[in-house]
């Protein structure tokens, strides 16, 4: 079975999904996705072995060869991406059944786990196919059950923000189906790595020019990247918390592997950062997005919110390390895509043990907590600190990596920049400790307890590897620089 | 324009035009599909939708100037876009040299069936249509998660008093509408079971299956309907689609072929993609009757249970 | 043959136009239902036949029938149920703008 | 040359208005159609692409030389049935929305979520 693994990666948790819907107990559901999810991470692990040992895998659905068609190809880029995710899901999938108990009406917990397990599903087929009109048909799969879930949420305002995700979503999603049409057009191909091929012909035509503008600004909302990105910050907030920390960790990370996935490997690097101004574009969006996302964070009120807008600053680092076109830079923002699914995983399954417990996200409830929830709270200060960039935590190393990128392009300014932009992290995460350190109780929460061990492992095992990987960084450093590498064409 | 109503059936009117439009640049089957999908049930669904959310739309404008800008600036681009596009029509366009000339010289004798877009649709990129599927399935459960209720027993009691007085009114479509609906439900087993000649295959089969069914609930009560129909029932055969078409390749995987991959299916590889192709016409049209069905269902079910208006779009 | 089967499809095309015009220059919805109701029927009808008398294929015929058929059905009674809609919504006296497009685009 | 290439414009044309009804219109139901005429625009452009002087439709026969490119047909049957899903659930937002907020006017549900805050 080991050649099926590419396919059995997104066909299990696919298949599994409609599986759910015979199964009637929404417990026994639950530990039926639990399962699917372990096991789908048992796979990406082995993927990810065999990928860095034997090279990039492929995989031929139905038995016709590539541009007829479809491929799967899982080369290191593909294998990392479909390890986060799966790993993320599991973990995050553990904590459900508590959470979603308060949050969602019993009669749907099915179906919540139903859209769940499809949303993994396909986000793993977005990664691994190599089909370009494929990605699309998953990108489809993956918003829909998105904007489905964030409707979940209790308040009414989870509604509205799916509304317009929605609206934004599929104005994204048509405008990377009208730059697929144009680069068929001119090429007569779907497959990605045939597109690579033969795209450098027609490569000075206008077409190919707006092909590469439509799908490029299509990403780019779906990346919720400065200034597209209205639509997340209240998705996140209003969803309920478990969408929000499996949302948080992994979906924007689906949309930057496209954006690399686009500009390295299908139109080539001297195209996309040559013949527009690409690199400078992204640079400047990209700290921008850091210096306003970050400070409206600080004067948000909602702890979701501010993590919300914590996410989009994030991407800007992604964005920064990206546009440095350098295979350190890559390696920097790869880096950065695991370690923020690390930071935001446990923060936001932190901040679902505390919605769970008050029943509210607010910076106020959050008053004389730290003595309250001590076990909880002590995780959002240890994610708090590796957003911030303290040594010791992920957060730290990629930092460390990005601006040791910088510099190497020569950027000293933007280093700077770049480390100014952490500083307004301890601002709000600041807060947060502040709040719930430093005040006194609420006398309404005087009875609140810490949250049960079904969030407490996850969390902590999130937090652990938090650390862990802060100090010990051989795995993913080397994973990322093996990816980021073969990106660049450059031989290990 | 502020009425909605005008709006929807306009939008309906060119979902149709544009079908006509597919006819005549040859793609049959695409028409098939915006006319029963275009025009039909997303015209329908809208309406239903409209008669909840309400018919008239205040007349404020949200940043028209910026939106004019925007909208200029991709256009542009994308005319800018055209500027180096093969000419319309042209059979040397690389479009037509590259992939395409395999599916049209060769299907017959990898797949042998004559259309070839059912061929390509089904075997060459199965996993496209498969993915297909699982939209249209997280779409139903979408649409269950926002939507359903629990119901309240009391509300079957009123079916015969509420029978009644519709009866006087629809008289005439409910005789002409039975006499209709085994047509129609005919009809869509020959879309089902024709696709591999002509145009049609288990989608369009199934948008058609599920209109009988619409137009049977709006003329005879949600109630009725919910008698011939269980909401349970309908969820476990839309599941049910969904799982027919992935084990076709679940199938084909055990038999050591990859996924999807119909030659496993039997001894002889084109009886194998004969096999494969029906099979899985046939999950992708139960999912999609079941998903049509419950999606109208539940819009129609927040309606408060008041059918009227509904007839006038049969 | 041929010259049958042009003198039917032209008389259909000349009732397609009138009712066309007569949704325009009608003064009320009844009038206007009328107009479209009673041309649309016989217009298809009648291109129907012409169709008829021209193809060849047998199964094409058979088809063309059957589509006769349904169009005789569902025709009117999408009018009758647009009228009787209107009925009962009163819109009797009013000259509300209607979409008179229902039947022509539904039957 | 150019004459050749009018059909794009025109589906350049229609994609544009239903964009321009999806960003400049404040009802809900509204935004849905506009996106629904985008996405249709789209289907459009994308078949006429497939058209080929003299093509037939792809569906094998005897005696025909010239057929149109099938491929291009797939990939819009599998995008109208997103389009539809799509719709369904955007139709199904609005009316949860209509019932929650009691409006579909994108003005008057952000005045009331500010009231909220």
């Amino acid at each position: 079975m080991l050649v099926h693994l590419p396919i059995l990666q997104v066909i299990v948790p696919l298949m599994a999904a409609p599986l759910c819907l015979f199964l009637s107990k929404p417990r026994l559901v639950w530990l039926f996705a639990l399962i699917v999810s372990g096991l789908s991470f048992l796979i990406s692990s082995l993927l990810l072995e065999q990928v860095m040992t034997s090279g990039t895998i492929v995989y031929e659905l139905g038995g016709w060869e590539a541009p007829w068609g479809i491929e799967y190809r899982i080369d290191q880029l593909n294998a990392f991406l479909l390890l986060i995710i799966s790993a993320i899901s599991t973990v995050v999938l553990f904590a459900a059944n508590t959470s979603i108990s308060k949050e969602i009406p019993e009669n749907k917990h099915t179906i919540f786990y139903i859209l769940y397990l499809l949303s993994l599903a396909s986000m793993l087929g977005i990664v691994a196919t190599g089909d370009a009109f494929n990605v699309f048909v998953f990108l489809e799969i993956s918003s829909l059950s998105a904007y489905a879930l964030i409707a979940l949420g209790e308040d009414r305002r989870a509604l509205w923000a799916s509304f317009q995700y929605l609206i934004m979503g599929t104005i994204g999603a048509t405008f990377i189906l009208i730059g697929i049409g144009l680069m068929y057009q001119m090429t007569g191909t779907l497959n990605m790595e045939d597109l690579s091929k033969r795209l450098p012909e027609v490569e000075q035509t206008r077409t190919v020019f707006t092909a590469f503008a439509f799908v490029i600004v299509g990403v780019c909302l779906k990346l919720a990247m400065f200034p597209l990105h209205l639509w997340l910050p209240n998705a996140y907030a209003y969803a309920p918390s478990i969408v929000t920390a499996f949302f948080a960790a992994t979906a924007t990370k689906v949309a930057v592997y496209l954006l690399i996935r686009f500009t390295f490997s299908v139109f080539d690097l001297s195209f996309s950062f040559t013949h527009l101004p690409l690199q400078l574009l992204f640079v400047v969006l990209g700290l921008v997005g850091i210096f306003v996302a970050s400070t409206a964070a600080i004067y948000q009120t909602n702890i979701k919110l501010l993590f919300a807008y914590s996410s989009i600053a994030q991407i800007g680092y992604m964005l920064v390390g990206y546009s440095m076109t350098s295979v350190a830079g890559l390696t920097a923002t790869l880096l950065h895509m695991f370690n923020h699914a690390l930071i935001k995983g446990a923060l936001f399954l932190a901040l679902a043990a505390v919605v769970y417990r008050i029943g509210s996200a607010q910076l106020s409830q959050f008053q004389g907590l730290g003595r309250q929830m001590p076990i909880t709270m002590a995780a959002i200060v240890i994610g708090g600190l590796s957003l911030i960039g303290v040594p010791l935590t992920v957060g730290f190393v990629s930092k460390w990596y990005l601006v040791m990128a910088v510099i190497q392009n020569g950027w000293w300014p933007l280093a700077v920049l770049i480390l100014l932009g952490s500083l307004l992290a301890v601002v709000y995460v600041w807060r947060i400790v502040e709040t719930a350190y430093f005040k006194p109780a609420l006398a309404s929460s005087e009875t609140i307890k810490e949250a049960p061990l079904s969030f407490l492992i996850p969390i902590w095992t999130l937090v652990l590897a938090n650390i862990y990987f802060g100090i010990d960084t051989r795995l993913s450093v080397q994973v990322a620089q093996a990816a980021s590498q073969s990106l660049f064409g450059v031989s290990p | 324009m502020k009425d909605l109503l005008a709006v929807v059936m306009l939008l309906g009117i060119y979902s149709l035009l544009s079908a006509s439009f597919f006819v005549t640049m040859d793609a049959v089957d695409v028409a098939f599909t915006e006319a029963a999908v275009g025009a039909g049930v997303s015209t329908l669904l809208m309406l239903v939708a409209i008669t909840m959310t309400g018919r008239k739309e205040h007349p404020t404008r949200h940043k028209p100037l910026l939106a004019i800008v925007v909208v200029i600036i991709t256009g542009s681009l994308l005319i800018y876009g055209t500027l180096d596009m093969p000419r319309f029509g042209l059979a040397e366009a690389p479009i037509h040299q590259h992939v395409a000339p395999r599916y049209i010289n060769d299907s017959m004798q990898e797949i042998g069936v004559p259309n070839i877009v059912t061929s390509v649709l089904a075997s060459y990129r199965a996993f496209d249509t498969f993915g297909e599927v699982v939209v249209i399935f997280t779409a139903g459960m979408g649409v269950l998660a926002l939507l359903s209720m629990v119901r309240r027993s009391e509300d079957t009691e009123n079916i015969d008093s509420n029978n009644y007085s519709m009866h006087e009114q629809h008289l005439i479509l409910r005789i002409v509408s039975k006499m209709l609906i085994p047509f129609i439900l005919m009809f869509a087993f020959y879309v089902q079971f024709h696709g591999d000649f002509g145009p049609g295959g288990g989608f369009q089969a199934g948008v058609i299956f599920a209109s009988a069914i619409f137009l049977y609930t709006m003329l005879f009560g949600m109630n009725t309907a919910r008698r011939v129909i269980n909401q349970a029932f309908i969820q476990i055969l839309a599941a049910t689609g969904v799982l027919l078409y992935g084990s076709v390749g679940v199938v084909s995987l055990l038999n050591g072929k990859s996924f999807f991959d119909y030659s496993a299916l039997a001894s002889d590889p084109i009886a194998g993609q004969h096999l494969g192709i029906l099979l899985i016409e046939l999950g992708v049209g139960i999912t999609v009757a079941a998903v049509m069905i419950i999606i109208f269902f539940n819009f129609a079910d927040r309606r408060n249970y008041s059918p009227n208006k509904d007839s006038e779009n049969s | 043959m041929q010259v049958i089967s042009a003198l039917f499809l032209l008389i259909g095309s000349f009732l397609c136009l009138s009712g066309g015009i007569g949704i325009l220059r009608f003064p009320d919805f009844y009038t206007r239902m009328h107009a479209v109701g009673v041309t649309d029927t016989l217009a298809t009808a009648m291109i129907l036949i012409g169709l008829i008398l021209i193809s060849s294929d047998f199964l094409v015929d058979v088809k063309l029938v059957i589509i006769l058929l349904m169009t005789l059905f569902i025709s009117p009674t999408a009018s009758h149920a647009l009228a009787n809609a209107a009925l009962h919504n009163d819109l009797a006296k009013k000259d509300k703008k209607s979409n008179d497009e229902v039947t022509s685009s539904n039957s | 040359m150019l004459i050749g290439l009018y059909n794009y414009w025109v589906v350049v044309v229609l994609m544009m208005v239903g964009f321009y009804i999806v960003i400049a219109h404040g009802n809900l139901i509204k935004k849905i159609v506009g996106l629904s005429i985008f996405q249709t625009s789209v289907f459009i452009f994308y078949i006429s692409t497939a058209n080929v002087d003299g093509g037939t439709a792809p569906i094998l026969a005897e005696g025909i030389e010239q057929y149109s490119n099938p491929l291009p047909h797939v990939l819009i049957l599998t995008a109208i049935v997103v389009g539809i899903a799509t719709t369904a659930l955007g139709l199904a937002l609005a009316v949860r929305i209509k019932e929650t907020y009691g409006s579909v006017e994108e003005l008057e549900i952000q005045n009331k979520d500010n009231q909220d805050c």
